[in-house]
């Protein structure tokens, strides 16, 4: 098998996170790229919850409708997943529970006794998950010293009835179809949230202030246990109100600081975003998307924000959003989102959705792209100081308290080069034409950068166009169907130039997005690009490879 | 005494009268001497909300951060965390800090951090021309409550005192040596310091002769007593006609937020390698 | 004399706004149309005021550049106002002013004792104005009669001493200039708040809740001082979240509710205008706009939040959104506005600015067009109720509580028809269609609304594009120019169809716009509308006629 | 009693043995009592913030309001403003109410405006995962704070009694019959009400044998005492290994916001002539 794709599922709360991750190592020891996908709903234990861990020869970032291996912790998973297998799909489960199913005949199955070696261990019901996989191991032919490596880096005190109990199931377990291994290095497994803490790491992160909000919980967890390794301050404030406004404070004081958050919690900050545009004290929002409106969906995916991030809070200014499509991309980015937030002065958004942000692959740190490290346009002392003094570019050089022969003073009022509030008619206009001149060389810069990216060839005259996290299921489809993809990352200030040379020789433009309206495909439009067709899918859950590619079939058939 | 002026370009735009002048002038005197003494100049960071108190950082030669209505307190608390040798200082009004932005308030005060907060409480939205704030009396009419509130005010002191404030007095924008000492006090208290000034708006809300009449300053008050400073807040509830204390209510030493963050050597170098180390354990 | 301008100035808090008010009335009682611009700081007390006071034969919503009369209360006024006088323009004020200012020779002055006369009976400082205004009477020919009416209008108590002193002003003036006394009924003059207030009324309001903000606190305080007239209940809670959200809980139980906020404000609106989309619980909110970006210019006017009203909040949802530009318009769409969020159960937003709620003009109620007064879809009570039932028209039956036979549950969770939490795919999807499906009938229903108009003839093939309080002076000047003007007021959903009729024959299109990017010069790009010039402005103030005349004719020469 | 299980379609996701169980059912039995005795089901309203507690909503076949994290208070206060005969009840978290839109509460409190809030106090974030909430313990090691908070938790009660609540009380959910005596007191008791439930997490934070071991009953305690009150408040810190009482602390009468509020016929028919009026004025 050069491809394939395994679904555990069971109960919220019953390991099938640790399972999946276990799964995803052992097939990245053996070889595969990786791609995981986690569907799991908004409670904290029993309802169902399930992940697809899809292995491949090549790096991938997308799932199939078709499962391979269909690992059952419990009926539920049985009766809500039978159908996705594939033709010669197995199903690994405990030998009762295959009983009570009674799965049609045709199903190729292997029962193991897992509730029974569970209890014999007198071990908790969450071991069940490692006597699972030691049968799932054995049943793709991996090596038992290979599955026992990859337990004990995985548990820690209870790594020896662990390990008993997986050697139950590889023993109880056959070999039913043994896979290729691929002669290729592991490449370290990380999500897409891990990817961003990174990167924002690698521009220079000093601290991250949050509260948490599903998809970027994850962020404020990893840099409050990394606090320590990457010398970072963190905290976890009352409210995202207090969010923004402390990490503005951390920032006029100089310390470089990001803040995540979700919709809702987006909607709070809004105020003081447009407080960073004006004081052009520099703000970097790493802002997940869910289906909303409001509420919504909280744990599953959505690329309905687009619009909003780029045109929340009043009055005009410049502020720089990316929206990365995969792990590479999602490190990238969050270095020059923090760079660029910094050298500019203005707020910078990472654009990030569920289906990124949760999903893990293999991450190449090497492909990822040179980041430069600009340091911010600092006040060198030898003139009087002045916040907003006016210059070509719009920037005014930096200093940060505490200065001897400076003060510093910023507003959120209008003000003049000292920072003293004005209502001056003609000392606004001039202020307010410094901020928004800096997007002109902010467009400048990125010509240098990859803002728009295309895959397949100069020849297709047919393109899929997509953002953010269908990036994945997008380019390895039209690798398949050979069409072009066109990928803009940045998406303010818009890369009208590069999105022109991407869309050369095009025809035929489908934009595929996760949201009911079209917010790309009405945001390109402002720069005359028509888009002929559009795939939309708003049910919070990714395209898969199969559902996109009949999908698109209809629009080029 | 220093010769330093602190003024600035702007013009003063308040109503000749205004309570504000005498915590302009009060702070002005403070951050002299302070500078001399304790702490120099550059060390001080002003930050201020929206509203006619908001006014005093365009005032005031020092650095500062004007940010917006209710709002003043978190900036101020980022300010402190990201270097804890920086004095602090939040001036915000009534409407501001006690209504719109009152979680930030008792938060900063729940965690200790040093600033210290100044309140031009003139017990009303006066930038907005006249509407009731969070410590206007019952009846109070503004011109959002034209037949009179019908709700009473906060003691925002008795619920800065439920939120473990370390630091709580009140002055009067009519005694200006007292509100120095206080002023003094309060930036050189050790964690979360409030100051409540009675701030007289004379256009909208003239209480200059009632404030005469009614104030006066707390003798053989202990502040390191709880049940006392208690008692002390209590005796005025911003609606009665009760006699109005001043002075500082409580005072306790506790260690700051900021004392207890956990710093880590910024060991910017060896970034690369630790991300490295990183993804290494995930192979 | 046809057309007039009267400048009034003094320090903030010296009775600019009354005296204002009395020279309007004079000469709206007088015959006149009249059109007031005010220009105030951001401070209560002791800065530069003034007014410009504009006189015509017809109708008028825009000021001019040139000065008739320059009402002087201190040397400021000459100082800031001289070099608009026009060419035979006249300066009154007081005779020691007078010799202070030294104007140039050939200005025409009349030095009235002012200061000395009010001295003289011992009254207040702030009397200065009703001895200028009784100057300015005889000035321009007005009967003593008519002036005491007005001013018996407009005092209550302190009229006795006030009368006395108009008449010493008016005794010690000549007349310089007799103006022609058109004949015609003097017309309420209005200021565009109490426009947008009295239509609120006039479509049913019942509660309005707001957080005073600059330039939507004089609705509060309308509300507030007419609540008892209009059986109105109005509250002013603790901060713009809470004013949403009370707003909600006020509708949900039935009652038609408003709020009035500005960008800041509005800011903090976002995650519940968001929950009112999902909800389907209407609210309405009145966005007043101010320069920005944050705090900004908070007392002079822009058209900065076009984009974020029409994209705040996260996810996707129907939205009303319309910017009315004049006093009939306010009126009307004001109570469209709240009819249309109780048809369709959305958020509607009625977008103004600081120029259109505090320039006062006269208002002709007939004038406005019908309001049909539709009442929302009620539950019939011959079913079960379902808060959430599906329709073809995706609008489903209200309830409000206490009804005997329903519950009646909303979220802001995805919820299935009878507003419990899903989160299942298919339901996620049907729920979202249902209720976006309502904006196809919306745009349907609003072809039967004026929500684009056009001003000129079909033969002319260059436009003015422009929306809200830019409508005044684009149609006086481009009546003068022999140009078009298309003004869309329905921004969303967007008037395609009527916009596109209105461009019909036009070849070149300039958009008028208060803002620095040409917001919507933006927007109709997004269906194809190219737009061939723009002419911005960005500092707070109105164009005047003659500086758009100006611009206008570059644009076009 | 009514034979009305109240129940919904929507399955529980609860994790078993959850604490909000117990809400749940005491809810749900003192619904179904008062509809019988004292007012139509009809007439209560359920709102609820986002958390594990806001599900609660979906499991009672009663009118509701499922609005958004932090902001259920102003929701409800809307509500019983609209219609004062409605009986409206709030369920918050600690993470909801005290932090997130703890504004909202002190200001309902303010106000006395007659809801009931019941706050699910399981003192840690639940619903994603567990992070420190504002009532959790100094030290607490969630996963925002892996090595331990470095803030003292606020006393709610405390600051509620401060800002004038009229009816305070504490239960637990491991004591439902109180917990229904309360429930039916607060939604009883005209004016503001809250009833902070000591709601057992689980999953997260099992205090089941702490709270075992320490809750005691109040008694002989008089709620109309204001000083009494505020000592056995301030018994518990929600910090310190006191004794933890539970009852209801304070009660007063005081007239509610909605009884003051200036109703006015509503008069439709007129409007149009009143229009017309107040135009004729401005001519
Ligand atoms: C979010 C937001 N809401 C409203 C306003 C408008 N506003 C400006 S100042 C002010 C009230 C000021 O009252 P207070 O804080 O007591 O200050 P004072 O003017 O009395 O010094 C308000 C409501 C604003 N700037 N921002
Ligand atoms: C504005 C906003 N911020 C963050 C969230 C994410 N969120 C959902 S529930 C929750 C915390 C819940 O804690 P608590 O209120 O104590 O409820 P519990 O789950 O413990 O019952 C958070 C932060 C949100 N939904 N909205
Ligand atoms: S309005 Fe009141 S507070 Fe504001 S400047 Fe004038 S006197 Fe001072
Ligand atoms: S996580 Fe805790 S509060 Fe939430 S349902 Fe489970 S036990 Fe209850
Ligand atoms: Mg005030
Ligand atoms: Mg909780």
């Amino acid at each position: 098998m050069r491809d394939f794709s395994i679904l555990i599922g069971g109960k919220a709360g019953s390991g099938i996170d640790k399972s999946t991750l276990i799964l995803g190592d052992l097939l990245n020891q053996s070889g595969y790229r990786v791609y995981i996908y986690r569907d799991y709903p908004s409670l904290i234990r029993g309802g169902h919850t399930f992940s697809i861990i899809r292995a491949s020869q090549t790096k991938i970032a997308a799932h199939r409708d078709k499962i391979d291996f269909l690992l059952a912790l419990n009926k539920e998973t049985l009766d809500l997943h039978l159908t996705k297998l594939s033709g010669d799909g197995k199903v690994i489960c405990d030998v009762e529970l295959l009983k009570e199913a009674a799965l049609p005949v045709q199903t190729m199955t292997l029962g193991v006794p897992i509730v029974k070696f569970v209890k014999e261990e007198n071990a908790p019901e969450v071991m069940r998950n490692t006597c699972l996989i030691g049968a799932f191991a054995k049943a793709i032919g991996i090596k038992i010293e290979l599955l026992e490596k990859i337990l004990k880096k995985n548990f820690g005190k209870s790594i020896d009835v662990n390990i008993k109990i997986a050697k139950k199931g590889y023993d109880a377990s056959v070999v039913m179809e043994s896979i290729r291994l691929p002669a290729q290095d592991a490449l370290p497994l990380i999500s897409g949230s891990q990817a961003i803490c990174l990167g924002l790491i690698k521009g220079g992160l000093q601290v991250y202030v949050s509260y948490p909000m599903t998809p970027t919980t994850p962020l404020l967890h990893f840099f409050a246990e990394q606090a320590n390794d990457f010398s970072l301050k963190v905290i976890h404030p009352e409210s995202e109100l207090g969010v923004i406004l402390m990490a503005l404070g951390f920032a006029y004081a100089g310390q470089k600081t990001a803040v995540g958050t979700s919709g809702g919690g987006f909607c709070l900050m809004t105020e003081s975003l447009s407080l960073s545009g004006m004081s052009e004290v520099p703000a970097v929002i790493v802002l997940g998307q869910r289906p909303g409106p409001s509420t919504g969906l909280p744990t599953y995916s959505s690329q309905s924000d687009l619009n909003f991030a780029l045109y929340a809070g009043q009055g005009e200014f410049v502020r720089f959003v990316v929206a990365p499509g995969d792990l590479e991309e999602a490190y990238y980015w969050s270095a020059c989102a923090l760079n660029l937030a910094w050298k500019y002065q203005i707020p910078s958004i990472i654009l990030t959705d569920k289906n990124l942000n949760e999903g893990i692959g293999n991450f190449d740190v090497n492909e990822t792209g040179e980041i430069k490290e600009d340091n911010p346009y600092l006040w060198d002392g030898t003139t009087d100081y002045h916040r907003y003094a006016d210059s070509k570019t719009g920037i005014s050089p930096m200093a940060f308290v505490p200065e001897k022969n400076a003060v510093i003073k910023v507003s959120g009022y209008e003000h003049d080069e000292l920072g003293i509030t004005t209502e001056d008619a003609a000392v606004t206009k001039k202020m307010q034409d410094k901020r928004l001149r800096k997007e002109k060389y902010l467009i400048e810069e990125l010509k240098s950068f990859p803002t728009v990216k295309t895959y397949g060839d100069d020849k297709q005259t047919t393109a899929l166009l997509c953002w953010g996290s269908n990036k994945g299921v997008c380019v390895e489809l039209a690798q398949t169907l050979g069409l072009k993809v066109i990928q803009p990352l940045v998406l303010s200030p818009f890369p009208e130039h590069a999105f022109k040379e991407a869309m050369r020789g095009i025809k035929k433009l489908i934009a595929v997005e996760d949201n009911a309206t079209g917010q790309l495909a009405r945001l390109v439009k402002i720069y005359g690009i028509a888009v002929d067709d559009t795939i939309l899918k708003y049910d919070g859950r990714p395209f898969t490879l199969d559902e996109l590619e009949e999908k698109v079939k209809e629009k080029i058939s | 005494m220093s010769q330093n002026n602190l003024n600035t370009s702007a013009p003063n735009t308040w109503c000749p009268g205004c309570g504000n002048f005498a915590i302009l002038n009060g702070i002005k005197k403070v951050l002299n001497e302070l500078s001399e003494e304790v702490c120099p100049l550059e060390k001080f960071v002003l930050v201020s909300g929206i509203g006619c108190h908001g006014k005093i950082v365009d005032y005031v030669n020092v650095n500062s951060f004007y940010s917006i209505h209710g709002r003043s307190v978190p900036v101020a608390e980022g300010i402190k965390m990201a270097n804890s040798g920086l004095k602090v200082i939040c001036f915000a009004g009534d409407g501001d800090a006690y209504g719109e932005g009152l979680e930030h308030l008792i938060f900063a005060a729940k965690r200790n951090v040093d600033i210290t907060v100044i309140i031009h409480n003139n017990r009303l939205y006066s930038l907005t021309a006249f509407q009731y704030s969070p410590t206007s009396p019952l009846g109070f009419k503004g011109r959002s409550t034209p037949n009179g509130t019908i709700e009473p005010p906060l003691n925002p002191l008795e619920l800065m005192l439920a939120s473990q404030a370390t630091y709580l007095a009140r002055g009067s924008s009519l005694k200006l040596d007292l509100l120095m000492r206080l002023f003094r006090e309060a930036i050189m208290h050790k964690g979360f310091a409030l100051v409540d000034v009675l701030q007289v708006c004379v256009t909208f809300n003239n209480l200059y002769e009632y404030y005469s009449k009614h104030v006066y300053e707390l003798e053989n008050h202990d502040p390191g007593n709880f049940q006392a400073a208690f008692n002390a807040i209590r005796e005025w509830d911003y609606n009665s006609d009760a006699r109005i204390p001043l002075g500082v209510f409580y005072q306790k030493e506790a260690p700051t937020f900021e004392d207890k963050m956990m710093s880590f050597p910024a060991d910017i170098e060896s970034k690369d390698s630790k991300i490295k180390e990183f993804l290494s354990k995930r192979m």
